[in-house]
């Protein structure tokens, strides 16, 4: 049902997620200024990168996982990445016109 | 010195527009004198301080909520009737054009924001906590927040009328019109820093209800057993918390733009006008779903009880609620296909609006047969859910007309539409509201409403509700917009005019008449002493009315659909006793404290804001941080419950002759 | 029973008004005189008609309901309190709606791709249709000529209306030719419009834009080939050119009447939010 | 809280750690849901900024204006205060107060640090004439990056007041509950923070 963290010891979770989102982060200003991709491509991989920062944060962080019942909790942040998702995407979509006669 | 009196009265408080404003000074000034008087007379503000004021209480702040939406109804209900007085005839000079502006913004604006929306929320207050079997909401305290930023937030709306000006930019106020070069007065920030104001409020609603519907249910109350007007609430309240951080942005943008120079929507420096379109519908949209869903829950709770039978497709129903939610976030395009964003897009967004018509018309005709099979009791409760069907289906169904892009190029913003609208959000939002009232009076207030004048309000309301609205759809086809101030004559639009303002009359008339049934109640109340009036299903009934403040002496134990139901009728066992306690179980209760500090901090609110739409940042400011630190006083605060003991509890259960 | 009268009643004056006004010709939606609002027009019959089902199901049943199952002092059967639902009516209502949709889904769409073509294969007429505070300039830029507050169009040919709006968001609609497209600053817009005899149809704005919104309303007059290019000749050859101090009125807050200029001043570069600019960015 | 007494809520499952006792289990609950609110909120302002990423009227664009170093030194000062406030709800949860007050206020120095950095920035944008009133881009940055410039500061303020309240109440369920919720409110600026990198500067450093 949960996750009971450890009470003693050293803080693993933590530690881990502290490098891995270091490293996430440099891989990002890598892919960025060192390669030399495609700007979709970059703008892609680095999206990516950012999704798997979140989860470092929500997973090693914030105890997502922790709960008594039910995870609504889960569910109402699935439930706003849609809505976001549905923001972001449909606004840029509907604004992307300019002009109707060019 | 009388000179530049009245020249701040003119700046202020607009003294050179007429009689129309002093009258509404006098009268703001005498009823305001009235009230504090009488107040004194009775001695009652300690009183008023005590039970309301500071209640935390979810029952209170319902009916606190519902008196608020009264006195909105009324001031937008005034605004509405001058519209039609304005339109009754052809070239009528009765308003000017400014005046007329400023009142069908404040007509729209009040009605969904500060009249649906708060009775919506008045009727979640009362209802959920009782049908899920809790003791309060989760959160009473920011309840309480919710409430008295709701109410200062339309204060706020309110006082521009007499100082300062009101809006003019309709309600959906569009940019660039309500931006800082067209509308440079503070009537446009009033809307801005008011709806932003009550809108915060709204979103800790949401999280509340939500909240509390899904952690606070009794035992045995599965989500799937839960009322259908708790389902809606819960599903309104998902749509409030994904809805409402959209209009808290876009207020903003706006308010950057007219107070700090930004140009989100100006037409200069790279700004889109067109994008306070796409997110103020982001936002809108939903909204209407907001205020049609809790009255969609009300409809199945009364048709159910006054069928005396059971919900028919329970498990439709929720499908259906969720099935509307998420579609109501991927229609917002409709409000604007004439915006040119394309064949694909206005192709998308008709097919997904559509799509809305479909768990819609699985839910009319649930409540259809919902009456089947059943043994249907004419309350007045149960006529305003009836003409609902009807009368909604009219608009919904103009509403799949509207859904059709290319069709739309010819309905858009004309009568057409506004006419729609109101049927949509007549006959459903405000005739479940209504319905609601009657259905819930008793476990307000321990009465039943008088039934013979409310059928009298009822039949007054919808007939005129009708001759109000169906002709708007052919004065619109005859090609009459929104928002005109005055009309020639030789369109033929005069008559059907005509036969529209004498039914807004008739409404006017039918909302008299209702606030009579309220008054003759109270003079004359037929108490309810079962706690259970109406042969009612679910919880609240099992418990009297009105409810003790801590609602149950003992959390029920829930077994199915329609809990109380089914302890009035249990299979097995032979029938017992349902309604007494078990006095072995009764425990000390928890409460939570009252509070004055809500009310404190939504008074700072109400004094920020007003500093911030004149832009009196010495008011403003000081405003803000009294807000903060009345929230950091929060913090520190431990001690904020107290106990009923175990024989105040039996106490009150044996005067509700329980025990 | 007072219940259901009233609905029958309501549904027959619903049923008598329809006709009696449709035959009276004051409802412009649904008289239209050109190939848009003709084609609108089918959309808008056929969705009446596919919701006109919803209507009586739903009419029929309500009143099948009330009649039969009101409570009667006595009467204890065909009572089932317990009834929960019943699967295949369920679907059955699920179902027919999703058909339904299905039906006006379809030609909603290939009718909102045809509106974004020419009308029809006649040589099209380009008109510049800009919004400025409460009035309408249509500017000729083949003819070189601009008329303020009313639009002259050859009939029978498919006329390109571009929108472009100085201030605030405006939107043409004539309703006897088609439906309404926006006219925003910023943005330049497109609507395709074409009558289908010489005659003279009512335009308005259709959004609200402020205190003079109310006033701007022209008239479309559609005339023969040979009548509108007599016309344009006209126009040319009498018709004053415009003056930098009418290009200043038309920019300005003001409701003015009808105008005709043989030569107009072209507004350009970013449609400025301050007055001042406007005034100043003219390139003729 | 005393066992016994009806409450208002339901008991919980005692496996869960202090903070969810009592009501905290309801109110953790609710701040989550806030936070999804919130994830609407700032979406609807990534909206905004990429829709006018474009629009630079004529004025600094966002590659001319963008400091490589500046942001990336932020990023890095955000991050290690996510760890730190982290290590400060691990440290709640071992009950050692002391603990928790060094990497909390670690944490709040790291967040200073943050806003120092930012507000520079800021500052020397609207020096060289790139305020918010010189294009519909700056607005959208400013007022998208300000919104989360001025979370920081209100969320270092709420630490340091719970702070003050755990150094007077010591760790009890309802101190620990108001840390665990203040912690979860930093980490999700971090969030935040982790798509106004990717979205605004490294994305407006190649668009």
């Amino acid at each position: 049902m949960s996750s009971q963290p450890s009470h003693e010891g050293f803080p693993w979770k933590h530690v881990i997620g502290f490098v891995l989102s270091i490293l996430l982060t440099v891989m990002a200003l890598w892919l960025v200024f060192s390669l030399q991709l495609p700007v979709s491509t970059e703008i892609v991989s680095i999206l990516v990168l950012a999704v798997f920062q979140v989860l470092i944060q929500l997973l090693l962080f914030m105890h997502l996982t922790e709960r008594d019942g039910p995870a609504y909790h889960v569910i109402s942040l699935i439930f706003g990445a849609f809505i976001a998702f549905t923001i972001v995407g449909g606004s840029i979509w509907i604004m992307a016109f300019r002009s109707m006669v060019s | 010195m009388l000179h530049s009196i009245l020249q701040i009265g003119d700046k202020y408080f607009m003294w050179n527009e007429g009689p129309m404003i002093w009258t509404s000074d006098a009268l703001i000034v005498l009823t305001s004198l009235g009230i504090v008087g009488l107040l004194t007379y009775l001695k009652r503000w300690k009183w008023l301080w005590d039970e309301w004021l500071t209640t935390v209480d979810h029952k209170k702040i319902g009916i606190m909520y519902i008196i608020a939406a009264f006195a909105m109804f009324f001031r937008g209900g005034m605004d509405g009737l001058i519209i039609r007085a304005q339109l009754a005839i052809p070239n009528n000079h009765f308003l000017t054009a400014e005046h007329y502006d400023q009142v069908f913004t404040t007509h729209g604006t009040i009605m969904i924001l500060f009249m649906a929306m708060p009775f919506i929320i008045g009727l979640m207050n009362i209802a959920v906590p009782l049908q899920i079997g809790a003791r309060d909401v989760a959160f009473p305290y920011l309840n309480a927040m919710s409430f008295w930023l709701f109410f200062f937030g339309a204060l706020l709306f309110n006082i521009s009328f007499v100082i300062g000006g009101s809006p003019d930019a309709g309600w959906t106020s569009y940019a660039p019109i309500a931006g800082p070069f067209y509308d440079p007065g503070v009537g446009e920030n009033y809307y801005l820093i008011s709806l932003q104001i009550a809108g915060i409020g709204t979103i800790a609603t949401g999280i509340n209800f939500l909240v509390t519907i899904l952690k606070m249910r009794a035992p045995g109350m599965t989500l799937m057993r839960m009322p259908m007007f708790t389902w809606s609430v819960l599903i309104t309240s998902v749509i409030i918390i994904f809805a409402f951080p959209v209009l808290t942005v876009t207020l903003a943008l706006l308010m950057f733009d007219r107070l700090f120079g930004a140009h989100f929507f100006s037409v200069t420096h790279g700004g889109l006008p067109m994008m306070w379109a796409n997110l103020f519908w982001i936002w809108g949209h939903p909204e209407v779903y907001i205020v049609i869903l809790p009255a969609f829950g009300v409809f199945s709770e009364v048709v159910s009880t006054f069928s005396h039978k059971r919900l028919f497709g329970y498990k439709a129903m929720v499908v259906s609620l969720v099935a509307i939610a998420i579609l109501s976030f991927t229609t917002w395009v409709h409000h604007f296909f004439t915006m040119g964003a394309g064949a694909s897009v206005n192709s998308f967004f008709s097919f997904s609006t559509m799509l809305i018509a479909v768990p819609t018309g699985v839910k009319i005709f649930n409540w259809l047969f919902t009456m089947y099979k059943g043994r249907i009791e004419f309350t007045t409760s149960m006529l305003w859910a009836l003409a609902f069907i009807p009368n909604f289906l009219i608009g919904g169904l103009t509403g799949v007309m509207l859904a059709s892009a290319p069709a739309d190029y010819q309905y858009h913003n004309s009568y057409f539409l506004v006419a729609h609208f109101h049927y949509v959000l007549i006959a459903g939002t405000v005739f479940g509201v209504f319905s609601g009232l009657y259905y819930w009076w008793p476990k307000m207030f321990g009465q039943k409403l008088n039934e013979r004048i409310g059928k009298w309000a009822f039949w007054i309301f919808m007939i005129s509700f009708n001759m109000t609205f169906m002709p708007m759809y052919f004065v619109g086809l005859m090609g009459m917009t929104r928002r005109m101030y005055t009309y020639p004559a030789g369109l033929g639009w005069g008559p059907f005019n005509l036969i529209e303002t004498i039914g807004a009359l008739g409404m006017g008339l039918g909302f008299v008449v209702m606030v009579f049934d309220i008054a003759y109640t109270i003079r004359h109340p037929e108490k309810d002493l079962t706690g259970d009036p109406w042969d009612g299903r679910t919880l609240e009934w099992s418990i009297p009315s009105p409810a003790p403040e801590y609602n149950f002496a003992v959390i029920p134990e829930v077994k199915g659909i329609d809990a109380y139901w089914m302890m009035k009728h249990p299979k097995e066992q032979e029938p017992g006793p349902v309604k007494a306690v078990d006095k072995s179980k009764i425990r000390p209760i928890h409460m939570p404290n009252n509070s004055y500090r809500p009310f404190i901090i939504s008074v700072a609110f109400f004094v920020a804001g007003f500093g911030f739409i004149w832009q009196w940042y010495w008011l403003g400011i000081p405003g803000l941080i009294v807000v903060a630190i009345g929230l950091f006083l929060r913090s520190f605060e431990y001690n904020d419950e107290h106990f009923i003991s175990t024989e105040e509890i039996e106490r009150t259960e044996i005067a509700a002759g329980r025990l | 029973m007072q219940f259901l009268r009233k609905r029958w009643r309501s549904v027959l004056i619903f049923a008598l008004s329809t006709l009696m006004l449709s035959g009276c010709g004051k409802i412009v939606v649904l008289n239209p005189q050109g190939p848009v609002a003709t084609e609108e027009l089918h959309l808008i019959t056929w969705s009446f008609g596919l919701m006109m089902i919803v209507v009586v199901a739903v009419f029929a049943l309500f009143a099948f309901m009330l009649i039969k199952y009101r409570a009667k002092k006595g009467s204890k059967s065909d009572y089932q309190p317990e009834q929960e639902g019943n699967r295949l009516l369920e679907t059955v209502w699920t179902v027919v709606p999703i058909l339904i949709i299905i039906a006006l889904i379809i030609p909603t769409i290939k009718t909102t791709y045809a509106l974004v073509k020419p009308p029809s294969t006649g040589t099209p007429v380009v008109i510049k249709a800009v919004s400025a505070n409460w009035k309408w300039m249509f500017q000729y830029p083949g003819q070189g000529i601009e008329t303020v507050n009313y639009v002259v169009i050859p009939a029978n040919r498919p006329i390109e209306f571009q929108l472009d709006a100085i201030g605030p968001m405006n939107s043409l609609w004539i309703p006897a030719l088609g439906g309404q497209e926006y006219s925003m600053p910023g943005m330049l817009m497109r609507l395709w419009l074409q009558a289908d005899h010489p005659g003279t149809y009512v335009g308005r704005s259709a959004n609200f834009s402020g205190r003079g919104f109310v006033h701007m309303v022209f008239n479309v007059i559609a005339k023969s080939p040979s009548d509108y290019a007599a016309w344009v000749q006209k126009v040319k050859t009498t018709a004053p050119a415009m003056t930098m101090a009418d290009y200043q009125k038309l920019t300005a807050q003001s409701v003015v009447s009808t105008m005709t200029f043989s030569h107009y001043i072209q507004f350009s570069g970013p449609r400025n939010n301050s007055m001042n600019a406007m005034y100043m960015a003219p390139n003729s | 809280m005393a066992v016994n007494m009806e409450s208002l809520h339901e008991p919980i499952s005692s496996s869960l750690p202090l903070e969810y006792q009592g009501d905290g289990n309801l109110k953790i609950f609710g701040f989550w849901v806030f936070l999804a609110a919130e994830v609407v909120l700032f979406s609807t302002l990534f909206a905004v900024y990429l829709v006018f990423h474009g629009n630079v009227a004529g004025g600094p664009t966002s590659q001319q204006l963008f400091d490589i170093r500046g942001f990336t030194i932020e990023t890095f000062l955000l991050l290690t205060s996510s760890f730190t406030m982290g290590l400060g709800t691990y440290e709640m949860r071992r009950q050692n107060t002391k603990g928790v007050l060094a990497w909390v206020l670690i944490t709040v120095l790291l967040g200073l640090g943050f806003l120092g950095m930012e507000i520079s920035e800021f500052a020397h944008y609207v020096s060289i004439g790139a305020n918010i009133s010189r294009s519909a881009f700056l607005s959208a940055f400013f007022v998208l990056v300000g919104t989360h410039g001025s979370h920081v500061t209100l969320g270092i303020l709420w630490i340091l007041s719970i702070l003050v309240q755990v150094m007077r109440k010591g760790i009890t369920p309802k101190t620990a509950r108001k840390l665990f919720v203040v912690g979860l409110y930093w980490h999700f600026l971090d969030v935040v923070w982790v798509f106004i990198f990717t979205v605004v500067y490294l994305t407006g450093k190649v668009m």
